[in-house]
């Protein structure tokens, strides 16, 4: 992590509620990074910590909530008292914004903003008109290409083929909108296991940078098949995220003070993990067929 | 015993839903009301969710849009790149279900800031989908509290476009028919040929004046056509 | 088949090499169906057939021929004479259309076409400028959208919900930019397979108008898993297809002189079919997890 | 025993792919060296296949670029739009091979029509995924068989772009650096700074005149730095 995420960086830790490395983000505060520009759809509870840290100078964002629960208070604290610069857009904004930078557009044309004050706030929303109907003016983003782009993934091959079950959000234009792709795992697997399901695979290795094995390494989101949503944990994030000097505290127990994911893990209730964990859903077996 | 005005909001959408194959569910009351729905009044209905789910049947209450729950026995998965291009904004949505922190009599929904956007007396969460919800859902079903606090005489910011802009811009020709319902603790509420909400009928246990002295305007009624 | 497709239509019958629908190819050419516009990435040998039995006016493709073997003569012979309209793209640019036609979009930029002749060719391929650097003109298509796209799969539900591993090219696209679509199924099974593994839905029952079974449906293409691509048929096509009164004599016999595709498979040599069929090759199971 | 011409030729591309790890593929002949350079000269090579399938490992040399023994065992299969627009213009493919029925001196190739375009002698296939290979792919091998029917001054239409057009506009500036070699079966070729084909070297066996016989342009020499 340290060689691939750099002070000044534009980061994308993406994962639309599912999968949300929340190991990554832990790690950047622990390596003091700062003035990073946060994207993010979400930005959820592992932006509100990064800004509490105090690692981000930005935020790129289309939805600002604690999902379920109500504000992220660090992030809503740092925006009205204007110490964090906010670019906004709408969800499918946002979505348009990766995809422009993984297809190398110039921009994304979406119907969405018309009669909204959302292109007010932000003049990077722009329009263009229809060769084929002029007066067809069409709403446009610009590309985003991260720096670099965290996601976590059910499983990965040592040449980093990576695969995903369960929603896949937009993982995969913002993982190819970026120069450089980590993703973290709850499994290493052989490549065979891969091969055998080609269909699965969010990101081929050509496309992944480096591959890191955190086994929970998305709590307290979750990980289809592997562990459920830690909705304990959102709904007590509210009172500590509310006062910055229990969130600082936090921070300390939690992220400064442990030295790694094990530690975090560690320390956490064994009977939190085990509560987590659903019983058994297959998804049955389809044939591919060997051809000779 | 007679039931909350929350309850009393989730039935009266769920009604809404009735007939209705695909409805685009945000969290909260929406998710309530389009389970109760197809539990009740439409069977068939679909449920589709902007974290990229189609068809789920959640075996509980989910907490937030991206539970497990939803997936686990769903019809479909999909990015949300294929879902917001291909469903929303393919047409394919026949509802879709927003809240609000304000509304106008045009049906602009304020989610964004309370006071200036530069300097927010509170932040809100932003759109989410429900800028490209509120324009490209077949129609959309409002659910909100109601007070003098959320039913203003001019939002402090449209995020998401109603029937006109408090500026007079029309409605695009391309979008899609817009808000035809509002669903609040004391009544439901459609809107007149011109885009201006009108009561339909106030829930029961609820008067006229009840409606009134909860809103900053003078709410139309409905005419009797 | 008889509901869905009628004279006049712009019908697509997608599929990549994969999963082709000769069955609703065949279908359409008994039912005499007159003055399509036909729409493919690879007319294929469907559609030299189609041409042949003629049933089209007009051809939207961006690649013209019998992969690996040379050359669609029937379609070949039609242009060259100008008997049969076309309107040509590349791959891309024909993806492009499909993904606009399904978005709704006025158009699909792509980086494409600048320095070629193909936009002298088809005026319909223009040039927009970007808002974030006026001096970059990008290519654009318009939106393709047929009045029915019908495709091959390996399964669905009674409800249309629609599944496909393997390669999946532009079904999904082609299908939701139609008014109407249809699917072909080799087999149909309970909703609770589907359910079982909703990443392998291409195409949720809402976006389906009608589902038919045809077991070997997409012979002489392939499904994956289920048969071969016939390389041989697609071999012995091309003197049926130089030889116009051959290849009259080739419709007659295997698609006007047939009831229906179970009379068809009935004419093929079961050992055909039989050859065809590949060895087991299983995904294996991955778990979603039961969330109560 | 000698290698014959189109043995040649596999040879020579599949040479252009050493240290390369992704190849954009397209059948017949640059798919044959495409595979026999994996399995010599470039061991982490990875097949793409505008199909939509990365990192194939054939049991057989396809037929098609369509045929199931890409897809079994492969690392992973995508939808055309993902792969053309993820993968092709999103600049991840280092080389692209191209075939063509004409080329001109600037490397414009021709697979649509020999003849006007309105009213062809001969209709070939078209673009297919070609016109953009040519764009985006980082460098783009060209391999095709050589008569003074396919090395013409001037291609019939330019279906894939090169360095420039006959009509002299310049390559785009957001293009990639186009095409780098082209082999045929007598020889290899590269392109000069100004963007000019130029014989890099004959195959064995082949003299400089046989390769000057079988062009409509004489070709240059590379200059000796």
């Amino acid at each position: 992590m340290a060689a691939h995420v750099h002070d000044g960086d534009v980061v994308a830790i993406e994962g639309f509620t599912h999968l949300i490395s929340f190991a990554a983000g832990h790690e950047i505060i622990r390596q003091g990074r700062r003035d990073l520009t946060l994207a993010r759809l979400t930005p959820d509870l592992v932006y509100d910590q990064l800004v509490a840290a105090g690692c981000a100078r930005k935020l790129v964002f289309s939805w600002l909530g604690n999902p379920g629960v109500g504000s992220l208070h660090a992030i809503r604290r740092a925006v009205e008292t204007g110490s964090l610069e906010i670019e906004e857009y709408s969800h499918f904004g946002m979505v348009g914004r990766y995809a422009a930078g993984a297809a190398r557009l110039p921009f994304y044309p979406l119907r969405s903003y018309a009669g909204s004050d959302l292109p007010d706030a932000n003049p990077l929303i722009q329009w263009v008109a229809s060769p084929y109907a002029p007066a067809d003016e069409i709403a446009v983003v610009p590309p985003l290409n991260p720096d670099v782009t965290i996601i976590h993934a059910q499983r990965a091959d040592a040449e980093g083929n990576t695969q995903v079950w369960g929603l896949v959000g937009v993982q995969r234009e913002a993982a190819l909108a970026a120069e450089r792709v980590i993703v973290v795992v709850e499994e290493l697997v052989d490549g065979d296991v891969v091969r055998s399901d080609p269909d699965r695979t969010l990101l081929p290795g050509v496309a992944v940078t480096a591959v890191c094995v955190e086994p929970y390494g998305a709590h307290p989101s979750f990980a289809q098949g592997y562990y459920d949503r830690d909705n304990a944990f959102y709904r007590d994030w509210d009172p500590i995220s509310r006062d910055p000097a229990r969130l600082d505290a936090w921070l300390d127990e939690w992220v400064r003070g442990v030295p790694d994911r094990a530690a975090y893990l560690a320390k956490l209730d064994h009977e939190v993990l085990d509560a987590l964990r659903p019983g058994p859903r297959p998804s049955g077996s389809v044939d591919y067929g060997e051809y000779r | 015993m007679s039931a909350t005005p929350d309850e009393l909001m989730i039935a009266a959408a769920a009604a809404e839903l009735v007939g209705v194959r695909t409805v685009f569910v945000g969290i909260g009351l929406p998710n309530a009301a389009a389970n109760l729905a197809r539990q009740t009044v439409a069977p068939d209905l679909e449920l589709i969710y902007e974290s990229g789910v189609i068809g789920s049947r959640p075996t509980r209450l989910p907490d937030s849009i991206g539970d497990p729950a939803l997936v686990s026995g769903a019809t479909a998965t999909m990015s949300m790149h294929d879902l917001f291009a291909y469903f929303l904004q393919g047409g394919r949505i026949e509802v879709g279900m927003l809240g609000a922190a304000q509304i106008d009599r045009w049906g602009n929904l304020n989610t964004t800031v309370i006071g200036p956007y530069e300097h927010p007396t509170t932040r809100l969460p932003g759109s989410g989908g429900a800028c490209e919800i509120a324009l490209n859902a077949a129609r959309v079903v409002i659910v909100m509290n109601q007070t003098r606090r959320t039913f203003v005489e001019q939002v402090d910011f449209v995020t998401s476009p109603g029937h006109r802009h408090p500026e007079g811009t029309p409605r695009p020709a391309w979008a899609s028919a817009g808000p035809t319902s509002v669903i609040t603790q004391l009544a439901t509420y459609r809107f007149g040929a011109d885009g201006e909400m009108e009561l339909a009928a106030p829930h029961d246990g609820v008067s006229e004046a009840d409606v009134d002295a909860a809103s900053c305007w003078p709410i139309r009624r409905a005419s009797s056509t």
